[in-house]
């Protein structure tokens, strides 16, 4: 039937998951950061129903639904502070953002 | 080569390659169409995984709401491309390439060491998990407390979101704010 | 008489809880109040003394005061023969000195406060001679020397007036340092602090080998305040306060306390010769030395105030050579005729506009009768003139002293011819001669009222007549009397004198020292006449000849610059040294070294924080590598 | 059994009122004042039956509760008084409505949560008076902490914030080795019992090994020396007094210092007897350190407060030496001098404030003459200054008394040493009342107005303290007599049967320490 073995959809998983690191790591726009961190949540939903479906498991699915929760929730507030932030500072480089420290 | 694995593929190299647009284009408009890209892609995979409804809600709330509000609020701050700085950030550049390199050998190396040649299942079952109706089941009774608790989650994001978007920033009369902001820029200064 | 004693100290409590309170609003009515309350004790003291003279005395509780683990102290009284005496001089002396004080105070802003302040002394006054126990004298100890100090500084406006309280107060305070070790150790070896107490365990002190100890501290208490040498110092100063209150507390009763106090523990001082041998020097020393800076003082109450210094010394002589009644008999005589004194130094101030140097006085005896005459009496008594009151007790101690150790009689011989001589000179220059007075203030003069002359005159009558009731027994046999005072305090004394022994002297030599006396006296007087009346002196060329000697005495031989220089200067250079190195630099030091040391570390460590947040992001990548890395490769 | 519960009832009732406090409005000064003080005023009152009801003749802990706290490590909420806390506890009561008064005009910033510190602040401190379990009293004893570095941090002068760091680590540095002591004495009694608590009665009865003891006093001690303050951990005191608000100073000298002492009988005398005897010695010399150093740096200070301040560490000094003679008298004199101490200097630092918020300045120099602009100040600051300098009659004495006298039984020497140290209070005290209120009235304290009803309300209650004690002291003695004796005896028979084991193990040496006694 199925020929897709579930590891790669794991690797899949696990070079987005990369991705999204290296994003947050590297970009200095604090929305780009963000979507990053979206990417990064988005290869853990695959990882979570790759497994869901090879344990035949609907817990997997459930989880998925509260990190999507979560990640709306997120996504919501996060813009919030940067729109507060961007009308403060007039800039969402999160390198201009370096107030706290020491 | 089966339709299921070209589809896998085909999926995944996008996926992959919005993620990499995701991350390198220093565009953000571009970045987010990227993203979207990325999603639509992952939907596939997750209808591959039998998750039908899953990968419905996926692009109604990523596609549909979460994209939307990146690009509003890129839109609406204007934000330019950004250009890189030198020192400090070629550096990061570098370094968060190791660090790839580094997390995907750590995860691609559990994926491959844990599930390598590991007894395929069928996709299509008996029992059917993806469905509404089991993970509705699933939801409501096993699972309804964290449910409402996600309700009311989504109730305080939205209410802080709003609060956080007020005029007054939660600093106060708008004079206020024009003080914290001075002051903002006198540490800086003193930095 | 337990029914009314406890009134006797209460009644001066109550004045100046009133006058404290009210003095603002009384204001000329706080005199009356504090006289009449003073009045109510001495009429108590007087029923008091007339039980006591028909052989009835009283030793008991009112309350427990202070009880912890084995200590109890009660506030009990005591009344026995020295106590209902020293109760009447305190109370009767101090009813005449308020009485004046009404005249005297007249006018002044807060005589509220300062009636108070009396009656407060008084009251603690009255608690010192009529308490059962150490500690009870120790209140009143203490409390008299509040009320000293609160009233020497009673023109708080003037510093030297306030420093000299201060003075008071410390130098007490050094006393009773003293007086508390004693205390301690009475305590501790025999576990009660009350007199009876004592009384009966004297033998145990004895057996234990303090009683020496004990002794000399309760007296180097006594020495602080009855101004004895080393810790006199204060009481010259103390002239600062108001007249009434030099009167009062700096002559008559509190200064004495130290004599009340080595009588009421005779039977304890008896045990031990050195400590008796100790008051006898230190007496004697105190007679000769604080007469000799009178001869040369210019202030009318500073002379005053040394000649009250060695009178006190001729007290301490006479305890010391275990004559109780005669150290008690001059206390009292002493009271009458120095208060008397004050008193009149202060109606002559009053009348000179508050001219206190006797260089810018002369021929007043004209001008203010009544004090002149009463001021001469009260000379004469303290010369030792017969029949005056001086005469008998000074005479009495004098010729004990002899039996004691003919050597200290000599000392006390010199030092009743220097008091003699600066107490004609005080006159002379004060009363007779020619007028030195400011011709401004000569037009102002004026007898004081009658508030103020009354006392006198009562004072000057019991400086006369007051020696009569102690005449010396081998006297009073010529009609077949006898010395009523001693007889009085018999009982009081009796262990003392019974262990003692004193040795009698024979008639002759009896009659030999006092005509000595007298004749040494009249010396002393005529010597001075002779310089100030006659001139035939120049007092001034004899200050020019012997310049060396003359600035010394004059200048109070640098005792208190010695003491200034010596130990004051030194302490507070010390604490300074404390204050700024010890506590400053080296604990605080050590402080601020180990907080330096934690900031150099911080200093390093916080370099991590730059506020970038993909630092922290890459560290926190970091750390999941590694924990990754740790559970798939271990 | 009302009493147990009306305990609890006093000691919470402050948090209580602070977190009403909390709903009322910010602007209304007047009324957050008026709560505050009527707060603790009633605490006051309600405290007053637990000290009528509590019976002297008794040795044992009364009104207690146990309760359950966390289970599973055998903490409980146990509390309750003896003689030595009640009276501790009562002056903690006292004192608040008085602080709370002597704030009312002189905080302007941020009243609302200058009172929530105050009064959460005052549960913190009666928490740690009737705490009988170690971790509780842990709690209550950092618990103090915060708002009393909130008090100095945020309303003290102008180097406050040093003052309030110097503050704070002081007092942790001691307390964290006590924290480990206490661990230490957790597991020490589960080794023995096999039980896990936390009680102190159940670790009272722990028989400590000498060796065990010493470095556990050690711990304990170093945490109590500190909070004091004894020389030489004293020096956070006047950097703390001084930039203290008033209040604070207040409750400081008041309260605060007395749980160090406090902390010496409750904890370390019962629990370490044996190497209490050992550091006596030490804790002698330096408690007579302390009466004469404090004394001297008293004398020459320049700041008035700092006056007080090291008056202070010269007052704790006797209440040490009156602990560590092991007499009853003693330490019945210097349980009574911490309460002549908590009402004096107070007092004290109340007098201060009430001069300082009119010239706004402390310095000795800028004063002169005050008494005539001030009279009924003068009245009231001499009779502080007279019970702090112990004069018969007043509080003072009777305290230093007990104490001296009690001590000389046991060690004359250091009493004698230590009866010096009343000389040099008479000196610093006078002395600085001679320069600030005698002399003639200096041109810039012309316009002083003298005190006002609230201040002369502040005052009385005071005085009426100072005499009750210094006349009728028995109302307090009798109610510490028998705790004291009680706790003496145990703590001399536990020393005793460690002086006899000693000799049936070494017979020679045991004898040439007892000889040399």
């Amino acid at each position: 039937m199925l020929s897709i073995p579930v590891h790669y959809f794991l690797i899949l998983g696990a070079i987005l998951f990369g991705l999204g690191v290296v994003g947050v790591i590297t970009r200095r726009n604090a929305i780009v950061i963000f979507m990053s961190i979206e990417l990064m949540l988005n290869a853990v939903n695959l990882t979570f129903l790759a497994f869901s479906n090879y344990l035949n498991n609907v817990e997997g699915h459930i989880f998925v639904f509260m990190i999507m929760v979560v990640a709306a929730a997120e996504v919501a507030v996060g813009l919030a502070i940067i729109v507060a932030i961007f009308r403060l500072r007039e800039t969402v480089h999160v390198d201009d953002i370096r107030l706290l420290k020491w | 080569m089966a339709l299921e694995s070209i589809l896998f593929w085909l999926f995944a190299m996008l996926a992959v390659g919005g993620g990499v647009g995701v991350v390198v284009h220093p565009n953000p408009v571009k970045s987010a169409l990227f993203l979207v890209v990325t999603f639509f892609a992952l939907a596939g995979e997750y209808v591959l995984l039998m998750a039908h409804f899953v990968a419905i809600v996926h692009i109604a709330v990523y596609a549909g709401a979460i994209m939307v509000l990146f690009l509003f609020v890129i839109m609406l701050l204007n934000v330019q491309e950004e250009s890189r700085l030198a020192g400090v950030w070629g550096f990061m550049r570098y370094f968060s390439v190791v660090l790839f390199v580094a997390l995907f050998v750590q995860l691609g190396y559990f994926g491959y060491q844990g599930f390598f040649g590991a007894e395929n299942v069928p996709l299509v079952r008996e029992t059917e998990i993806g469905t509404v109706e089991q993970i509705g089941t699933a939801l409501f009774s096993q699972y309804v407390l964290p449910f409402e608790i996600a309700s009311i989650l989504l109730l305080t994001a939205m209410i802080g979101a709003l609060y956080l978007s007020k005029q007054k920033l939660g600093l106060g009369e708008p004079a206020r704010a024009a003080r914290v902001k001075e002051a903002l820029h006198e540490k800086e200064e003193a930095h | 008489m337990e029914d009314f004693i406890w009134l006797i100290p209460l009644m001066p409590l109550l004045g100046a809880i009133i006058n404290g309170l009210f003095g603002h609003v009384l204001k000329g009515k706080a005199g009356l109040i504090a006289s009449i309350a003073v009045l109510i004790s001495f009429l108590y003291s007087v029923k008091a003394f007339l039980m006591v003279l028909d052989g009835v005395t009283f030793d008991g509780d009112l309350f427990t005061w202070i009880a912890a683990g084995s200590f109890q102290a009660n506030f009990g009284l005591r009344i026995d023969q020295l106590s209902s005496v020293m109760m009447l001089v305190v109370s009767g002396v101090g009813f005449l000195i308020h009485v004046y004080a009404n005249g005297y105070m007249h006018g002044d802003r807060s005589v509220g406060r300062f009636f108070a302040y009396m009656n407060l002394f008084v009251f603690s006054m009255l608690m010192l001679v009529m308490g059962n126990n150490l500690l009870l004298l120790y209140l009143g100890w203490e409390g008299v020397g509040l009320c000293s100090y609160l009233l020497i500084g009673y023109f708080y406006d003037k510093p030297s007036a306030a420093k000299a309280g201060l003075k008071a107060f410390l130098v007490n305070r050094v006393g009773d340092f003293g007086f508390a070790i004693g205390i301690f150790i009475i305590f501790t070896t025999i576990g009660t602090i009350t007199y009876s107490g004592i009384f009966e365990n004297v033998e145990r002190l004895v057996s234990a080998g303090v009683v020496t100890t004990a002794s000399l501290l309760l007296f180097m208490g006594a020495c602080g305040k009855s101004a004895q040498f080393p810790l006199y110092i204060w009481l010259p100063d103390a002239m600062e306060g108001p007249t009434p209150v030099s009167a009062l507390i700096h002559a008559a009763t509190m200064v004495t306390a130290g004599v009340y106090m080595v009588a009421r523990f005779s039977f304890l001082f008896s045990y031990s010769e050195t400590a008796m041998l100790v008051i006898v020097i230190i007496g004697t020393f105190t007679a000769l030395f604080a007469a000799t800076m009178a001869l040369v003082n210019n202030d009318i109450k500073r002379v005053l105030a040394y000649s009250t210094i060695s009178q006190l010394g001729y007290m301490f002589i006479g305890v010391g050579v275990g004559a109780y009644a005669a150290g008690v008999f001059h206390l009292m005589t002493h009271a009458f005729f120095k208060a008397l004194l004050f008193l009149g130094a202060g109606a002559v101030m009053h009348s000179l506009a508050d001219e206190t140097n006797i260089q810018k006085m002369g021929a007043l005896y004209g001008k203010i009768k009544i004090t002149a005459l009463t001021f001469i009496m009260a000379w004469l008594a303290i010369s030792g003139i017969p029949p005056f009151s001086g005469f008998f007790s000074k005479d009495e101690i004098l010729a004990n002293a002899y039996a004691y150790h003919p050597l200290v009689w000599f000392f006390g011989a010199v030092g009743a011819f220097i008091t003699a001589f600066y107490m004609s000179r005080l006159v002379f220059l004060t009363f007779f001669g020619e007028s030195r007075v400011d011709p401004e203030v000569e037009k102002h003069i004026h007898e004081s009222p009658r508030v103020m002359t009354i006392p006198l005159m009562v004072l000057a009558f019991l400086a006369v007549v007051g020696g009569l009731v102690g005449i010396p027994q081998f006297v009073a046999d010529l009609w077949g009397g006898s010395n009523h005072f001693h007889h009085f305090l018999e009982p009081v004394f009796a262990a003392a004198n019974e262990r003692l022994h004193l040795a009698h002297l024979s008639h002759a030599l009896e009659y030999g020292l006092m005509l000595a006396s007298v004749l040494i006296a009249l010396g002393g007087i005529y010597l001075a006449y002779l310089m100030y009346i006659k001139k035939a002196i120049d007092p001034d060329a004899l200050a020019a000849k012997y310049k060396g000697a003359y600035t010394t005495l004059y200048n109070k031989y640098y005792v208190d610059e010695g003491i200034d220089a010596g130990l004051l200067n030194p302490i507070v250079v010390m604490s300074r040294w404390l204050w700024h190195f010890v506590d400053e630099r080296i604990i605080d030091g050590l402080v601020n070294v180990s907080a330096k040391i934690v900031m150099l570390i911080s200093l390093l460590v916080r370099r991590v924080q730059t506020g970038y947040v993909q630092h922290y992001a890459s560290v926190m990548v970091i750390g999941v590598i590694l924990v990754l890395g740790y559970y798939l490769f271990s | 059994m009302e009493m147990a519960s009306l305990l609890n009832i006093v000691t919470f009732m402050p948090v209580v009122g602070a977190i009403v406090l909390m709903m009322l409005p910010r602007n209304e000064n007047q009324l957050i004042k008026s709560w505050a003080f009527l707060v603790t005023l009633v605490t006051f009152i309600a405290s007053i039956p637990l000290f009528w009801y509590f019976d002297g003749n008794s040795a044992e802990i009364q009104f207690a509760t146990v309760a359950s706290w966390i289970p599973f490590i055998g903490a409980s909420y146990h509390i309750g008084v003896d003689g030595i806390s009640i009276l501790l506890y009562l002056l903690t009561t006292f004192i608040m409505p008085l602080a709370i008064l002597a704030s009312w005009n002189s905080i302007t910033e941020r009243l609302k949560e200058y009172m929530i510190a105050m009064l959460i602040l005052e549960s913190a401190m009666l928490g740690v008076f009737i705490s009988l379990d170690l971790l509780l009293f842990y709690v209550f004893w950092e618990a103090m902490l915060i708002p009393m570095y909130l008090l100095i941090g945020i309303w003290g002068g102008k180097r406050r914030i040093y003052a309030a760091l110097k503050f704070v680590i002081y007092t942790m540095v001691g307390s964290v080795l006590m924290l480990v002591a206490i661990l230490y004495l957790y597991f020490l009694n589960h080794n023995y019992t096999g039980g896990y608590t936390f009680d102190l009665l159940a670790m009272y009865n722990l028989n400590i090994p000498f060796g065990v003891q010493i470095w556990l006093f050690l711990a304990f001690a170093l945490a109590f020396a500190i909070k004091v303050p004894m020389f030489p951990f004293h020096t956070w005191l006047p950097d703390a007094h001084v930039e203290a608000p008033t209040a604070g100073s207040v409750i400081l000298a008041g309260v605060l210092l007395k749980m160090g002492t406090y902390g010496f009988l409750r904890f370390n005398l019962p629990l370490f007897p044996n190497a209490w005897e050992y550091f006596t010695p030490m804790f002698l010399y330096l408690g007579i350190i302390g009466i004469l150093y404090g004394a001297w740096v008293a004398m020459v200070q320049t700041d008035v407060k700092k006056l007080v301040a090291y008056s202070s560490v010269s007052h704790l000094g006797f209440i040490v030496l009156g602990m560590f003679a092991m007499t009853v008298t003693s330490m019945q004199g210097g349980i009574l001098q911490m309460i002549n101490h908590g009402v004096s200097s107070g007092a004290l630092f109340l007098a201060v404030g009430m001069i300082y918020e009119r010239r706004h300045t402390r310095e000795i120099s800028e004063f002169g003459g005050v008494t005539r602009a001030m009279p009924v100040f003068s009245v009231f600051f001499m009779i502080i200054c007279l019970s702090s300098l112990g004069l018969p009659g007043t509080n003072g004495f009777v305290g230093e008394f007990l104490i001296l006298v009690g001590s000389y039984q046991s060690v004359p020497v250091f009493t004698i040493i230590a009866t010096v140290g009343i000389i040099f209070a008479a000196a610093y005290l006078l002395w600085m009342f001679r320069r600030v209120m005698f002399g003639p009235l200096t041109e810039k304290n012309r316009s002083l107005t003298d005190l006002d009803g609230r201040e002369i309300t502040i005052m009385i209650p005071i005085i009426v303290m100072i005499f009750w004690i210094g006349i009728y002291p028995s109302t307090f003695t009798q109610k510490t007599e028998k705790t004291v004796v009680a706790l003496l005896e145990k703590a001399k028979a536990a020393q005793v049967a460690y002086q006899m084991e000693q000799q049936r193990e070494f017979p020679v040496e045991a004898q040439v320490i007892t000889d040399s006694k």
